[in-house]
């Protein structure tokens, strides 16, 4: 037979025990585990993700990714991303996004854009303190603000952007042998055209 | 002079408590009334005592303490009729409650 | 270190030397002939004054400090860190908290009885500043000598009762009155217990004056113990109904269910907002540390040193190191126990504490008449034993545990 | 100005506080007469509070503190209480109007009212009479000495002079606590 209340006091142990041992728990690994955060940053985990970003190569105007083909904005569901594309001097339009913007304070990040971009233009970013007092003037992130560099992004998401480089690269070599086997053809083509017409002009000196 | 004054207060206090036992037809208001009067009557005793020829006898303190326990017991069971009352004739106008049997 | 002792009649003394002082030069400079009853009743006023201002200042540094340090305790023994962003390691969170108070709008419901609603937290307020005129924080030091302190103390709390229920009424609202409800039924179910016990130190004592107590509990047997009440077995019982009764009197975890948030948002402080909630909550504080003090008082032996050899310590610091241990432990409660159900609430009331209180009551009899030496002991201690083995075991024990219930359909 | 000061505290201000109990009994009256005239019963009860509270202070007033604690205690903790409580568990209903015998029921009233009025200023025009010109009201009285009451006087008295009042009124008390429940229970019969 228990006595009576001594489930009150197995509690009380309980919580004294919490008591004393969050001060003894010095390197906080066990109890106490809230980070202190203006102090403490947390550590992201590769996997985190916060609004998307437009990546680049090297210079922010001409390594621009994005040929505004608009898939994304169609695509995104909560309709968050503007896009106008570019014209030349002769209003001609050009495969490069002349506006490109994006509501955060309305974006869910769902990631669709990122699935959907068929350029690996737009990737998800992993800040996250970007609150602000005006939506309009700060949340609506532009073009300047959202184009980072393919360096930042394999800092941020190494995987991934390993990746992508791989494909970009493995594109770049298949289009590059591609190139290379229609040269090669349009070589052989002008080597046997050569050839025919040499075999069908007689050698003026024969 | 003082005693008299006393008296006064605690008459004044008594007729209070009896205008709100006479007039007013809900009984609680009878029973807050008759609080009152007994406030009164207490009130008269400490005076009393505080200008007797003894006051170390503490006869009227004794009255006081006395009459402050039974005021509270007669409070007790005086709400619990009413409280009965109400569960019968849904109302607690003493006019209302005119028959002896449940 | 006498000089620690008495410092703070000394420096009443020192006041009330300056106020006459500056006043018997003031009036030569003027002119003016005093009339020879004019500076007693002078020093007098201004003796009172001076203790009202040290109660209040004193208890507003407690509430202060004891609403950071419990939320800090609070939070170590729940693995967390608790206010640290205010000041020194939070140290300013009253502050912060008072400035949030007061600046926030004073909310009065359109359907509310604005006077009642007005004067709740004045009836709330007034009485729990009174009640802590007559605890003994000291050699000499107790605010006002009352012949029946004990009976004072309990008179001025039911003032609380009242200004719940004003609070609860006035606010038209349900919950404010369910609330209401609920702590003035918790408040009376437990005053009982709460008074008996209290009665139980005064029996033996032999008077009802807080300062007559503790000096009944002076002394030390064998040399070390010291003679408080609960290191006796009826003092321990009756100090745990004490203990549990002023939980339930200042409305704290497990008892806090008036204002249990899950169910009655808020109770009788739902329609308070600003200043009038900081005045409750306020209120609720001192009447805590002030029943706190009448416990240490009763039981604990007030401002005595717990061994011989501490007797070099000033005995107040003795008084205010009790009550802070008490605050600390109400703060572990909280943080340890669940809120009761209102029908385990009034159940545990009634068919526990009140029976118990009783059997303290003829242990303490038992032990006073039997003399006081091993016999008494051994008899007073299976007065309250068997009472409470009997008690817990056939009301307070779930007979149906996990062990032997049966679902009907889960098997 | 100087003149005034010296005048202003040459007054007998050293027989003040025997006039004290005038505040309470002040503030009791007032307060009484608000519970007997205001419509709101809550209003009615809470004014009879206060009424209590000042006569709880009077008596300490007057010397005797135990007796002023033992009526805070019992009628602002307990007696008030329970009215008011009795006040929300018996919630005014439409029958009571309805079912008046009386056809003119503003007249009935009105009837009421004077009546209890006249009956209430002739008693207290009665004990008036009696305090201030009864033959009796010039009687020496005790010249207000100190007179306190210490509780361990009022100890000592309650168990050698009042021993059996004090188990009758135990008796009472239990009674009443039985009885008030008995009565307050829900019938289960009906």
């Amino acid at each position: 037979m228990n006595l009576p209340g001594s489930g009150i006091l197995k509690g009380m142990a309980v919580t004294a025990v919490n008591f004393i041992g969050s001060f003894l728990d010095r390197a906080h690994a066990k109890r106490l585990i809230t980070e202190q955060y203006p102090e403490e940053r947390p550590t992201l985990v590769e996997t985190s993700r916060s609004f998307p970003f437009l990546v680049f190569d090297g210079d922010p105007e001409k390594g621009i990714r994005c040929t505004a083909c608009k898939i994304c904005e169609k695509e995104c569901p909560p309709q968050c991303i503007f896009i106008v594309k570019d014209k030349d001097a002769n209003g001609k339009p050009i495969l490069r996004p002349q506006i490109f913007d994006i509501d955060i304070s309305v974006c869910m990040g769902c990631q669709i854009c990122v699935e959907v971009c068929p350029f690996e233009s737009i990737r998800m970013d992993n800040i996250y303190e970007v609150s602000a007092y005006d939506r309009f003037e700060t949340l609506v992130l532009h073009k300047e603000q959202l184009l980072k560099s393919n360096v930042y992004y394999r800092q941020i998401h190494p995987t991934e952007a390993a990746q992508t480089d791989a494909r970009i690269e493995a594109a770049r070599v298949k289009k590059a042998a591609a190139a290379k086997a229609a040269a090669e053809k349009a070589a052989a083509a002008k080597a046997a055209a050569a050839a025919k017409a040499a075999e069908t002009q007689p050698e003026p000196t024969a | 002079m003082m005693l008299q004054l006393l008296l006064a207060i605690s008459a004044v206090l008594f007729c209070f408590g009896l205008l709100a036992a006479l007039t007013r037809s809900n009984a609680i208001m009878v029973l807050i009334g008759i609080e009152m009067m007994l406030g009164a009557g207490n009130l008269n005793f400490i005076a009393f005592w505080k200008f007797s020829a003894h006051p170390e006898l503490l006869t009227g303190v004794m009255f006081a303490i006395f009459s402050i326990a039974l005021a509270a017991a007669e409070a007790a069971v005086g709400l619990a009729i009413i409280i009965q009352v109400h569960r019968r004739l849904r109302s607690v106008n003493i006019n209302q409650a005119d028959q002896l049997k449940g | 270190m006498h000089f620690l002792e008495n410092l703070p009649l000394a420096t009443k003394k020192f006041i009330l030397d300056l106020v006459k002082g500056a006043c018997g030069w003031l009036c030569t400079k003027l002119g003016i002939a005093l009339p020879p009853w004019a500076m007693p009743l002078l020093l007098t006023l201004v003796s009172i004054l001076v203790v009202i201002v040290a109660i209040i200042a004193v208890y507003m540094v407690m509430f202060a400090l004891m609403s950071v340090a419990e939320r800090k305790i609070l939070a170590r023994m729940q693995n967390r860190y608790g206010p640290n962003r205010a000041g020194w390691f939070g140290i300013l969170q009253p502050v912060a908290d008072g400035i949030k108070m007061l600046t926030k709008e004073d909310l009065v419901p359109r359907g509310a009885d604005k006077i009642v609603h007005f004067l709740a937290p004045i009836a709330m307020v007034a009485p729990a500043l009174m009640l802590p005129a007559i605890i003994p924080y000291g050699t000499g030091m107790v605010p006002v000598e009352l012949s029946a302190g004990i009976l004072y103390f309990f008179a001025l709390g039911a003032g609380t009762e009242l200004a719940v229920f004003m609070a609860g009424w006035s606010s038209n609202n349900k919950y404010s009155v369910m609330g209401a409800m609920r702590a003035i039924a918790q408040m009376i179910s437990y005053e009982l217990p709460l008074v008996m016990s209290a009665v139980i130190a005064a029996l033996v004592a032999g008077t009802l004056s807080p300062t007559g107590i503790v000096e009944a509990q002076g002394g030390y047997s064998l040399g070390f113990i010291p003679n408080w009440f609960v290191f006796t077995p009826w003092g321990f019982v009756a100090c745990l109904l004490f203990y549990i009764g002023a939980l339930a009197e200042s409305n704290r975890c497990p008892f806090d269910l008036p204002e249990g948030e899950s169910e009655l948002v808020a109770g009788h402080l739902t329609e308070y907002s600003g200043f009038k909630y900081a005045i409750f909550f306020m209120a609720e504080y001192v009447g805590m540390f002030a029943i706190n003090g009448l416990l240490v008082t009763l039981f604990l032996g007030g401002y005595k040193a717990p061994c011989p050899f501490l007797e070099w310590i000033p005995s107040w610091c003795w008084f205010f190191a009790k009550l802070a241990l008490l605050a600390f432990s109400m703060v572990w409660v909280r943080a340890t126990l669940p809120r009761f159900r209102i029908d385990q609430m009034m159940q545990f009331a009634w068919k526990f504490m009140l029976p118990m209180s009783f059997a303290a009551l003829i242990a303490a009899a038992v032990w006073y008449y039997a003399g006081r030496g091993p016999l008494a002991w051994g008899l007073s201690a299976l007065i309250v034993g068997i009472p409470y083995l009997a008690l817990g075991h056939f009301c307070f024990t779930r007979h149906h545990t996990a062990d032997n219930r049966r679902y009907l359909y889960s098997e | 100005m100087h003149d005034l000061f010296q005048r202003l505290i040459s007054l007998p201000w050293d027989q003040a506080p025997q006039w004290f109990f005038l505040f309470p009994a002040l503030l009791m009256l007032l307060a009484a007469a608000a519970a007997v005239m205001l419509r709101n019963l809550i209003h009615c009860a809470l004014c009879l509070t206060l009424s209590f509270i000042a006569l709880g202070v009077l008596f300490i007033a007057l010397g005797a503190e135990f007796v002023g604690f033992v009526q805070l205690l019992v009628y602002v903790g307990a007696v008030t209480m329970l009215i008011l409580f009795a006040i929300l568990l018996t919630p005014a209903s439409e029958v009571a109007a309805s079912n008046n015998p009386f056809r003119s029921f503003q007249l009935s009233k009105a009837l009421n009212a004077v009546a209890g009025g006249a009956v209430a200023m002739l008693v207290l025009a009665g004990l008036l009479a009696a305090i201030f010109f009864s033959p009796h009201a010039q009687a020496a009285v005790n010249p207000a000495k100190a007179a306190t009451a210490p509780a361990a006087a009022i100890g000592e008295n309650l168990l050698n002079h009042t021993l059996l009042p004090l188990q009758g009124t135990a008796i009472l008390l239990t009674a009443a606590l039985i009885g008030a429940a008995l009565l307050a229970k829900e019938d289960k019969r009906s």
